[in-house]
């Protein structure tokens, strides 16, 4: 009787599932790991709520951000987010290198623990690391970039970083109530049904995939109607920046490549929770369906993470270089030709599966089609820097190195286009190298710059350079050092997701590759080190005028830190890099007609409730806690259909006066400073201004 | 969706929008019931033929219906969702034919033994 | 912290230099992996290739890297080239802030991309269409057939011709082409001897077929690639190569130390176990180490356990090689 | 957006006077909404992809096939009622449109209502009789494909009924305003849209099973 009560209320979850508690009983290398990790959620979670309540910052934390829908409040939670999850990512990433390099017969993790980091790693850095950075940078720039109040659907987008936010904590939970998938990041079935695998481990996976899918989705259809919806008048679509372009594609990506994923998820988690047999061994599941569904999600997902990072290269070397964007009209079409043709070419990742030579081949040139346009992006940078007046500011750094690197990964990738290359490196650590090689360079450099960029805008102050430069190249050596040693291994036929090898003659690389890991450990605490240092320091680094870096686009015609209302009155635009033009003409800033009083949209508690109630629907169903479930789901149907009942919140409004007399003041302060030119950009006198230095000059 | 100037205009433009969707529905009847009538004839017709009218009639009756019932057309304040239209289109037709192509040609290279 | 910090002129390049010299080193330590990893890397794998399809493959895979340098060596040189001359300060160079655009510049950018493409789209269509696994080896002597089946954590080998069967070890006589037909009894797995041909998937209730054949004797690592669980990373093999007459006396010796693989015990093989455990159950010291021999292999065992997943039945968890209930049913 | 040549001769950007634009929110609504429609019907897609590679003897693992369990007078019965429910919804939105009062847009709004519960009830009848003779999910890959697919449908179908609800008792309590013709608009492309998935079922799943 009381049994049956308890398995009710707690479904199959046990003290058992509790491995945290395990180093005690057994205190090994591998279980002080996995325990450490769980405890670090905790005492982490902890130490997050007694600072919290100790500053008495709940108030502010929930006013300012939890139910803010201020896109740019929102786009800094997506990168928290993001931040967190990079430090989990990196570090599993190290603990694996560690293992590797002293896995000659053994080393000191066990095969599950090992198979659990690499999915963990995976699924963290895809889903929740990089995927919340983008989406945190583009919710941050696009509005300002196009000269808007806000997005479109300011509730969706906080609904969207609760989805995200509940699919994230559900991978923090794992590490402390049972286990997570050892499926890796793809979870390709038979292995993940629950013939094989009956815990919740892949269900963990398959949930908070499915949630933060959702939110991507939304996210997606938020900013294509953002974009082509709240433009500022004046600014057509070819006057767009670049980073808009990118965030559009991408933006569209989402719409239409998160579908396959959430299809496949669901397929399996029929197959898993009601005995459906969708992908499984007997009675006619096709498990190479799987593949097929999961691959036309993950290769526009590639595209979706490396297009906006396109865009942050192709704002910062038209600023660093002091020069216009060379090839926008080629930019463009490029950026749009790899959107369709990412759609085109997801068999590649399963070469090996048994089709036939002319679907293969098909695939095959499909895939290496896509490095024409993306090459063309590479010379269209380089065409920038051309001629121009080029600074090593801390972003330049990871555009340099990313266009070194890049175009590596993507001598790797025409390699693994041929399928008959690909039979002897598919699975290999060569494919492991590679798109670490396109994702590091590719897309974290991209999303450091852009963070390093466009920090001054939300917080008024600069990075500190110093340790900026240490991070970035910290960054470069520790890449290069982790993965160039595991394109060699992977040509001597080392397969991936090995815990151990018995081959000595792999055992020197994977050392190298560990010290590589060492040196990324450093380039991860910089970042750290470099933020502390720049909130200390910020007085000397104070961005007053709003435009530190002599920029091109609209968003550094405002002050900064920018106002919740982004413009004081929108601008008409009338050309590309409008604010670059601008200047020039001695007008970037300008004293508008009149002021108008604004409106901006009320707070919402719907981003609170899907995180809160989307984590309890989606531990409940892990754990066959079926009221809580089914509660959870209620609350959030509850919430939305009261929402539509009730219909939009009143928003907030700004007084004409109040907005003028911001503005006038900020002008006033312009006005003061004295304009800077590039060769004191990183010192203590730069407060925002630039002073005009775009004259033509002649060798 | 500005109101009716008038009255009478008011009920000339609600007689040519309620005409709209009679036609529509008028259509959609026939192009439903053709196909339903050949399935129910059974064996007397060829099967591919049946196939083929069906597949064509149901790509027909998605016109009839994005005409009459969701307001697509090719007038310019609705180019942008012809563009998505397409676009999707595209996209679908990448997916599901894509999804077919390559699982028929694996299934059968998964059979052959011996 | 004193207010007066370093600030001034000076300061960007001296900052700069300082830490663009840890970029250079990372430079020079990418060379110098490179140059060591080529070496290395042509020592094992399929760049010392041993057989027909190898060979074209390592051939194929230098012939793409070359030719993509025609296309990567601009922007490795041309990007700390450009970097540096257009410095900030650099009075030598020109500076044009509004140029933006040239035609002829757009013809190179993407011409040279699409012409680069479209020569090794015609190398891999001939390479694909040639390298096809399921496609023949020509050759004027009969090809060694070998049904392979994907266990936890092993790969047993089945020679339907000789009614024997391996564990730990696929031998076949050199220069004579290898007919594989492969299928698992547990989760999806890969079949790879980089030395000897590219790899192919295996999966339950299916038949996918791979060609092979050495043109020397020796040993070659052979494994499985795709991840399968706790034991994954022991699930390897020993490929072996032979002179005929010794091919025909290694048959002669599984013969002859084998142990029936009934029924029964290939329930028990099936169960979730690395080759040197299989050898330790079911092998006697005439048999190398990690290796296991097997004779009276029924005709139809590779056809029965692919058409046990098209039986029309359920599988229960008992019935399933690679699950715990399997295991926990047959390892007693 | 009317740009004036005066406007285009300022360089970069400029501000005019009290130009704070108000941008077409109903508009933009139903623009997003559109666009989830395009992402719900990829998914849609790869059901129908996913169902059409499971036609083959194979995935019916020695089950029923098509031929077994679809029968024409249900699908025909099924489609008449969701076709009907498409038009009854298009006299509502025209008796939005012209404003011909509170009561017709509720009474067509009532008969749309019912008949997408009678649609909704002939579909569980068929999964009922399916499941009683033992096609369930659970017997091959196709059931399972066939149980992925048109229950899905189905699910849209009682998601736009509960919306329709919602929308019904908003008309009874705060009558007819800006924002609710809106969210009016969006349901009937939602409810159109989920007729032209039912084009696809009763074409694939239905008539190519049966033929």
């Amino acid at each position: 009787m009381t049994t049956d009560f308890w398995r009710i209320v707690f479904g199959r979850l046990d003290l058992g599932a509790l491995d945290f508690l395990t180093a005690f009983r057994d205190p090994t290398l591998n279980e002080i790991i996995l325990s450490g990790a769980a405890w670090a959620v905790i005492l982490g979670g902890l130490a997050a709520v007694v600072a919290l309540s100790r500053y008495r910052l709940w108030g502010p934390l929930w006013q300012n951000y939890l139910v803010s829908v201020d896109h740019k409040r929102i786009g800094i939670m997506y990168i928290v987010l993001a931040g967190i999850m990079l430090v989990r990512g990196v570090l599993e990433g190290v603990v694996m290198r560690g293992q590797q390099a002293d896995g000659l017969g053994g080393g000191f993790l066990s095969a599950n623990h090992y198979a659990q980091l690499f999915s963990t790693h995976g699924t963290i850095m895809i889903f929740f690391m990089a995927m919340p950075f983008l989406t945190g940078l583009i919710n941050i720039v696009v509005p300002l970039q196009i000269g808007a109040r806000d997005v479109s659907f300011p509730m969706l987008n906080s609904a969207s970083l609760g989805l995200t936010v509940a699919g994230a904590a559900l991978v923090m939970i794992s590490l402390v109530v049972g286990q997570f998938s050892t499926g890796g990041w793809t979870a390709y079935p038979p292995y993940t049904d629950s013939l094989f695998q009956p815990g919740p481990g892949p269900d963990y996976w398959l949930w908070s995939v499915l949630l933060a899918g959702l939110g991507t989705t939304i996210t997606g259809i938020n900013f294509v109607v953002t974009i082509l919806r709240e433009r500022a008048p004046g600014m057509t679509l070819m006057k767009m920046p670049m980073f808009t372009w990118t965030a559009l594609c991408t933006a569209i990506l989402m719409v239409f490549a998160l579908p396959p994923v959430t299809v496949s998820t669901a397929m399996l988690l029929l197959d898993r929770y009601a005995g459906f047999h969708f992908f499984t061994n007997a009675l006619g599941g096709n498990m190479m369906n799987y593949a097929n569904l999961f691959w036309l999600f993950g290769h526009p997902e590639v595209y979706i993470l490396i297009l906006p990072a396109f865009g942050v290269y192709s704002e910062i070397v038209a600023t660093y270089s002091g020069k216009r964007l060379y090839g926008y009209g080629s930019l463009v079409v490029a950026t749009m030709s790899i959107a369709v043709l990412s759609f085109t070419v997801w068999l590649h990742h399963f070469f090996t599966m048994g089709q036939d030579a002319d679907m293969n081949a098909a695939f095959g040139i499909a895939t290496m089609l896509i490095g024409v346009p993306t090459g063309v992006k590479v010379y269209d940078w380089m065409a920038t820097m051309y001629r121009g007046r080029v600074r090593m500011t801390v972003p330049m750094v990871y555009l340099v190195s990313f266009m070194v690197l890049f175009v590596l990964g993507g001598l790797s990738g025409i390699i693994l286009a041929n399928p008959s290359i690909d039979f002897q490196v598919h699975n290999t650590l060569f494919l492991v190298a590679h798109f670490h090689n396109m994702l590091i360079p590719g897309l974290l450099f991209g999303m450091l710059a852009g963070y390093t960029y466009w920090f001054p805008k939300l917080f008024g102050f600069r990075l500190n350079d110093r340790w900026g430069y240490i991070s970035a190249w910290s960054w470069v050596a520790g890449f290069v050092l982790v993965f160039f040693p595991m394109y060699v291994v992977g040509l001597m036929g080392m397969t991936r997701r090995t815990v151990a090898y018995t081959n000595p003659a792999y055992q020197p690389w994977m050392i190298l590759s560990a010290v590589g890991g060492v040196v990324v450990t450093v380039a991860l605490l910089s970042l750290f080190v470099q933020l502390y240092v720049s909130i200390r320091d910020r007085e000397f680094t104070r961005d007053i005028g709003g435009d530190p870096w002599d920029a091109r686009t609209l968003e550094w015609a405002t002050p900064s830190p920018v106002p919740a209302y982004n413009f004081a009155v929108i601008p008409h635009v009338h050309a590309r890099e409008a604010f670059a033009v601008a200047k020039e003409a001695g007008l970037g800033y300008q004293a508008p007609p009149a002021y108008a009083d604004i409106h901006l949209p009320g707070d919402t508690w719907m981003g609170v409730i899907l995180a809160v109630f989307g984590t309890a629907f989606g531990f409940g169903m892990i754990w066959y806690m079926w009221w809580l479930a089914a509660l959870s789901f209620a609350v959030m149907a509850v919430a939305f259909i009261g929402r539509a009942l009730r219909g939009d919140r009143a928003g907030v409004v700004i007084p004409a006066a109040q907005v003028a007399a911001e503005h006038r003041a900020w002008l006033a302060a312009v006005g003061r400073l004295a304009p800077v030119t590039r060769e004191h950009e990183q010192d203590g006198i730069n407060h925002g201004v630039a002073a005009p230095e775009t004259r033509e000059v002649a060798a | 969706m500005s109101a009716p100037q008038s009255s009478k205009l008011n009920a000339q433009g609600y007689r040519h929008d309620l005409r709209g969707y009679l036609t529509g529905f008028g259509l959609a009847v026939v192009l439903t019931v053709i196909p339903f009538a050949m399935v129910a004839m059974g064996d007397t017709l060829d099967r591919a033929t049946v196939i083929g009218v069906v597949a064509v009639l149901g790509v027909v009756q998605l016109f009839v219906h994005l005409r009459y019932f969701l307001h697509v057309d090719f007038s310019p304040e609705e180019r942008e969702k012809v563009y998505l239209l397409a676009f999707s289109a595209l996209l679908l037709f990448l997916m599901a034919a894509g999804t077919i192509w390559v699982l028929v040609n694996m299934n059968t290279r998964m059979m052959g033994m011996g | 912290m004193s207010n007066a910090r370093p600030e001034g002129s000076g300061q960007r390049t001296r900052r700069g230099l300082c830490s663009h010299r840890v970029g250079l080193l990372s430079v020079a330590v990418a060379v110098a992996v490179a140059v060591a990893g080529a070496g290395a890397a042509q020592a094992a794998g399929f760049l010392s290739p041993a057989g027909p399809v190898a060979v074209a493959q390592s051939v194929h895979f230098w012939q793409v890297t070359w030719i993509s340098m025609i296309v990567v060596l601009p922007v490795l040189v041309g990007v700390p080239l450009l970097a540096w001359h257009y410095r900030y300060g650099n009075a030598r160079a020109r500076y044009a802030p509004n140029w933006d655009f040239s035609h002829a510049l757009e013809w190179v950018m993407w011409l040279v991309p699409a012409a680069i493409v479209a020569v090794l789209g015609v190398l891999l269509w001939q390479g694909t269409h040639s390298l096809d696994p399921y496609r023949p080896i020509a050759s004027d002597k009969a090809p060694l057939k070998v049904q392979v089946v994907g266990l936890n954590w092993k790969w047993l080998f089945i020679y339907p011709d000789y009614h024997i069967a391996t564990v730990g070890e696929m031998a076949f006589p050199q220069d004579r082409p290898v007919q594989i037909e492969l299928t698992t009894d547990t989760v999806m797995q890969s079949f790879l001897v980089p030395a000897l041909a590219g790899q192919i998937y295996a999966m339950p209730g299916m038949v996918t077929k791979l060609n092979l054949a050495a043109d020397r004797v020796g040993h070659f690592d052979g494994m499985n690639t795709q991840f399968s669980g706790d034991g994954f990373h022991d699930q390897h093999f020993t490929a072996v190569a032979m002179a005929k007459d010794d091919f025909d006396a290694w048959l002669k010796a599984v013969q002859a130390k084998g142990v029936a693989l009934n029924p029964m015990a290939y329930a028990r093989l099936a169960t979730s176990s690395t080759p040197a455990e299989v050898r330790a159950t079911f092998g006697n010291p005439a048999m190398p180490p990690s290796v296991t021999y097997f004779t009276d292999v029924p005709t139809d065992l590779f056809g029965g356990i692919v058409m046990r997943y098209h039986n029309g039945h359920p599988m229960t968890p008992a019935d399933q090689p690679g699950t715990a209930a399997y295991n926990t049913k047959y390892s007693g | 957006m009317s740009g004036t040549s005066a406007i285009h001769a300022a360089p970069g950007l400029s501000y005019e006077a009290g130009h704070d634009h108000d941008h077409d929110a109903a508009g933009k609504a139903l623009w997003g909404f559109w666009l989830f429609m395009m992402s719900d019907l990829i998914l849609f897609g790869l059901f129908f992809a996913t169902y059409a590679t499971m036609l083959d003897p194979m995935s019916y693992a020695g089950g029923p096939t098509p031929r077994d369990l679809f029968e024409l007078p249900g699908a025909a019965m099924e489609t008449a009622v969701l076709l009907t429910s498409t038009l009854t919804f298009g006299l509502a939105s025209l008796a939005v449109k012209y404003e011909q009062g509170r009561g017709r847009v509720l009474g067509w709004l009532g008969v749309t209502l019912a008949l997408g519960l009678v649609f909704l009830g002939l579909e569980v009848r068929e999964f009922a009789h399916m499941i009683a003779i033992g096609a369930v999910p659970q017997r091959s890959g196709f059931l399972s494909a066939f149980f992925g697919l048109v229950p899905l449908h189905g699910l849209h179908v009682t998601a736009g009924a509960i919306w329709l609800v919602i929308l019904m008792v908003q008309i009874v309590g705060k009558g007819i305003d800006a924002g609710l013709t809106s969210r009016l608009a969006r349901l009937a492309l939602f409810w159109h849209f989920l007729d032209i998935i039912w084009i696809g079922i009763f074409s694939i799943v239905y008539l190519g099973g049966i033929v």
